[in-house]
């Protein structure tokens, strides 16, 4: 069926295999799975280690002293260096595990901000984030009397950080950016914003929820202050997500959830907190999802970050030249500056519901509405797109179907 | 599988490109927008009421071929009849989409039999109810004018 | 090996088959899990809902107009179909899927208290709660002006309905109370407690992560406001937790988190937002821990929790009975009300941790330590306790064996 | 599996039993706790010191055998150390530990061996880490103080 391309440093025939739901059809046509940007597919390594926890151990972690427990604990902990290693996290630097992307942010944003800023600071961020990451800090904005500031887009949603030094001002105590668009997958220039944010004394937090699953990373190179990502994007589990933050500040910030395992002594009325990342992490976690997680890491991590973006870049530049052809379809996002595996468009007046319910009867899984990021859509002044986005496993099959398929959507709505 | 069987029959594509009920009434007795927040379909509906009957109905909005040719059927169908044969006819749709019921439409309603497809399609469901739950709500305001009036 | 006892209303044998785990060695010996107030073991169909969603489903919900988002979406809300069941949820109850009780407990804390909680007004607990159910109301009351009050506890931490009453006062606005104490399985009348409560125009938020897992639960019985629980104590994944709450109450309170999928309507300076249970289920959830919580839910409900609850008091009975011969045994909590099925106990003078440690060699899995109640430890004037606790797949052999291996302890510090 | 040889050797409990070092120094120059909070483990170090050596040792609090043994072993094994021999100690018991390492123990601290088998349970290390985490806090405090002492 699919063939490796010479563009692919691994054997795609042979990822394919490890994923078992690509045998699988959907609407009687063979699957082609192209909403890696809601969540992606997951790899048999990645389930047998979810299986092996709950068949296995089932035990809670921290807790016991024996053998079981103390295995989970191992696991755990094991996931956690592995989730470290991945971003290239500094000694100084850790992972708590969350239930997404989102707890990530909110705790930055509630545990940091409520803590640290005044009212009159400014928080940057820009129009084309995620809900994630700019909900919360509107919200954090309105209970410390915070501003939120955007960066003024360029064409197509672009932001260099010449705009991001425009908008930076003393006042600024945080940049919350995302790492890559998940409508247009557009990559700001992080580490290039981290070096202006810092000389003006402001904190970057980087939305990584796209960027970290399909790019390689290193927190030290970007120069970020804190890295949100979720487990579910990356061939991992759904319900977990990481916070990577420097200990420094993390141990300045107050807990976002209480409860237990998070505690050095309780009293009746007051409480002594632990360090990160047990500060954050109360409560049983999602233990089978963070082993598995960690399973997911070593997946990527033999496969090759690098090998999986240059994959899904060549997948884009074809795809964006089959797209080219087809009548009647808009393409969103700058092509200009770097950009991940993801295209947004319209089909003449269709309605993005229309065409992903056609795509869907032809077997093909593409993500419509507005993808969480309603102030972009209202930005580029339409009600929504339809979002094609690629992973390791995708074909330039994938994108020939896709192809074809938009032909049917004009056939039934032309 | 023919989607085009289920989802996109003819009397559906019609009713989606038909403008006839797509405007504004003036000085409309009643008015309610209805909104999916998921998906972002978002109509406004118009009605008049002379007291007993439906005098007129209208839409304007965005939303997917679906909830705009559901609106439209709704808009046909509900011209001319009473608050309660209206709130009927609300009944029966939801039975259709939500319930798995073959519901008989009244004369001149009978292409609503053509969003039953839509009931195979479990996330597409709200697009086809949107204006019927909207119509829901205006019928309320109806009848309580309507007894306020009396 | 096991039998079914004459107390056991279910096929024990084939209970324990459906737990792959119970096969399993622990350092060489036979498994016997006595821990299960810290998690519990996972039954084959939970597992198979969870590889069966990460092998064959795999897609974001709400999301997607394609089949795989489809099939993940529809079981995704049957699941908290069956969570509303299975506590007897009334037409205007709703469930809410957190990543864990203790999150639950913290929505309640700050969505509910921040907003409601004046300076004065008094938070009415217990010092039997396990910390989940103690330190967010701490933190709330500092945050409010509220005050913390506790309950007055009798002989081995028993509650009355009227300790409580005694409590009461007409400033109290919410009682928060456990359904069972995970260090002793006191069992507090709730019911009496609620209506005590509401009399006095207070609200009721009951801790039921030990009572939901292990009796059946009807909450219009209850009549509680608030109930928490989470999956992986009752066969369940872990990483989900429930909130069950009355909408009316749910939808006045803030969202804790803020993010995609719980909103209406995006501005660049403020969002507009859903009710419950979206307005509290913000980012991509535990699809696969949700959707394998309904798998729990359907083999408890199979075998029955009346049955359960009845095998376990029989158990707990013979371990009592049999507990009492070993010398040097100090037994703690209350025997009279209503006792779930745990055992908290110390032998003479030995650490808890070191008779976890033979247990552990013996294959006996039980809990040590301080059970995230350190206030009840300090009320019982102990450090710790080793902690015996029962479930539906445990037997009179593993009572036998607990005994023969207090023994052991005996041999090796006596 | 024979868990008594592993753990709980005849050393172990022989100086869990002890009581030679459990006790307060008086007015003890250095004085530092130590807890692991997960498991209750709460111990306090007393260390004296005429600069160079150290003179005495002794701990109190309550904990598991493991840590209660671990701490004894300690006191025994400093006394009459250097500062630098006591950091080298340290050093050595957490890589037989955390690192797999076999050490030699210098004469008098050869007890010390009898830890090694706390490194197949890994929840337990720190059961017998506390005391030697909270030396490595106590000795840093003696040599700053040596130094301004000069
Ligand atoms: C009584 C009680 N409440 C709350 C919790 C917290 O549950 P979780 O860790 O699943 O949030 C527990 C479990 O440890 C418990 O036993
Ligand atoms: C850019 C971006 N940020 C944040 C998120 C939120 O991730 P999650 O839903 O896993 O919390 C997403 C995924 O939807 C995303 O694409």
């Amino acid at each position: 069926m699919s063939t490796t391309s010479a563009h692919t440093r691994y054997d795609l025939e042979r990822v394919r295999a490890d994923f078992p739901i690509l045998t699988r059809k959907m609407r009687g046509k063979p699957l082609a799975y192209l909403d890696n940007g809601a969540t992606s597919l997951k790899p048999r390594p990645v389930i047998d280690a979810e299986v092996s926890y709950l068949r296995d151990i089932s035990a809670n972690i921290h807790r016991g002293v024996y053998e079981l427990s103390e295995q989970a604990t191992v696991l755990y902990d094991e996931a956690r260096e592995k989730a470290k290693r991945f971003i290239g996290a500094p000694s100084d630097g850790e992972a708590v595990f969350t239930k997404s992307a989102t707890e990530a942010v909110n705790i930055v944003a509630f545990s940091w901000g409520r803590k640290f800023l005044k009212p009159g600071d400014e928080i940057l961020t820009t129009e084309v984030e995620h809900h994630a990451n700019l909900i919360p800090w509107q919200e954090v904005a309105r209970q410390t009397g915070a501003h939120l500031r955007f960066v003024e887009l360029g064409p197509g949603g672009i932001i260099t950080a010449a705009s991001v030094e425009a908008a930076l001002t003393e006042r600024t105590r945080i940049v919350a950016i995302t790492g890559m668009s998940n409508v247009t997958g557009f990559m700001p220039p992080v580490a290039q914003i981290s070096r202006l944010a810092h000389k003006r004394g402001a904190i970057v937090i980087v939305d990584g929820a796209q960027l970290v699953s399909h790019h390689p990373v290193n927190v030290e190179e970007l120069d970020v202050d804190f890295l949100v990502w979720s487990g579910h994007k990356m061939c991992g589990p759904t319900g977990v997500g990481v916070l990577y933050g420097r200990r420094a500040l993390l141990n300045n910030m107050d807990p976002l959830l209480y409860g237990g395992d998070m505690i050095v002594r309780v009293y009746r009325d007051r409480a002594e907190y632990k360090e990160a990342p047990d500060r954050f992490e109360t409560g049983t976690p999602n233990i089978s999802g963070v082993i598995a997680l960690g399973a997911a890491i070593e997946y990527l991590e033999e496969i090759g970050m690098e090998a999986i973006a240059e994959h899904e870049e060549h997948l884009l530049e074809y795809a964006l030249e089959r797209l080219a052809e087809v009548d009647g379809i808009t393409l969103y996002g700058p092509r200009e500056g770097r950009c991940g595996g993801i295209i947004s468009f319209n089909l003449g007046q269709v309605h993005t519901h229309d065409v992903g319910s056609v795509l869907d009867g032809e077997g093909i899984a593409v993500r419509t509405g507005f993808h969480c990021a309603q102030p972009f859509m209202r930005h580029l002044g339409i009600h929504g797109t339809v979002r094609a986005s690629f992973y390791l496993y995708n074909t330039r099959e994938d994108v020939d179907r896709l192809v074809t398929a938009l032909g049917r959507v004009q056939e039934v709505f032309g | 599988m023919n989607l085009g069987d289920d989802l996109y029959r003819e009397i559906i594509l019609d009713n989606y490109k038909s403008t006839r009920n797509r405007r504004a009434l003036e000085s409309p007795a009643f008015r309610q927008e209805g909104v999916n927040p998921s998906c972002g379909d978002d109509i406004e509906l118009y009605l008049k009421s002379d007291g007993e009957q439906i005098t007129d109905a209208s839409f304007e909005g965005v939303g997917c071929s679906i909830c705009i040719a559901s609106a439209n059927m709704l808009c046909n169908a509900i011209k001319g009849m009473e608050v309660t044969q209206a709130e009927e006819l609300v009944e029966r749709v939801k039975g259709m989409l939500t319930r798995n019921e073959t519901p008989e439409f009244p004369d001149g309603a009978e292409d609503l039999e053509a969003i039953q497809g839509v009931a195979k399609y479990p996330v597409r469901i709200k697009c086809a109810l949107l204006s019927w739950n909207t119509l829901h709500q205006l019928l309320d305001e109806v009848r309580s004018q309507a007894r306020s009036g009396d």
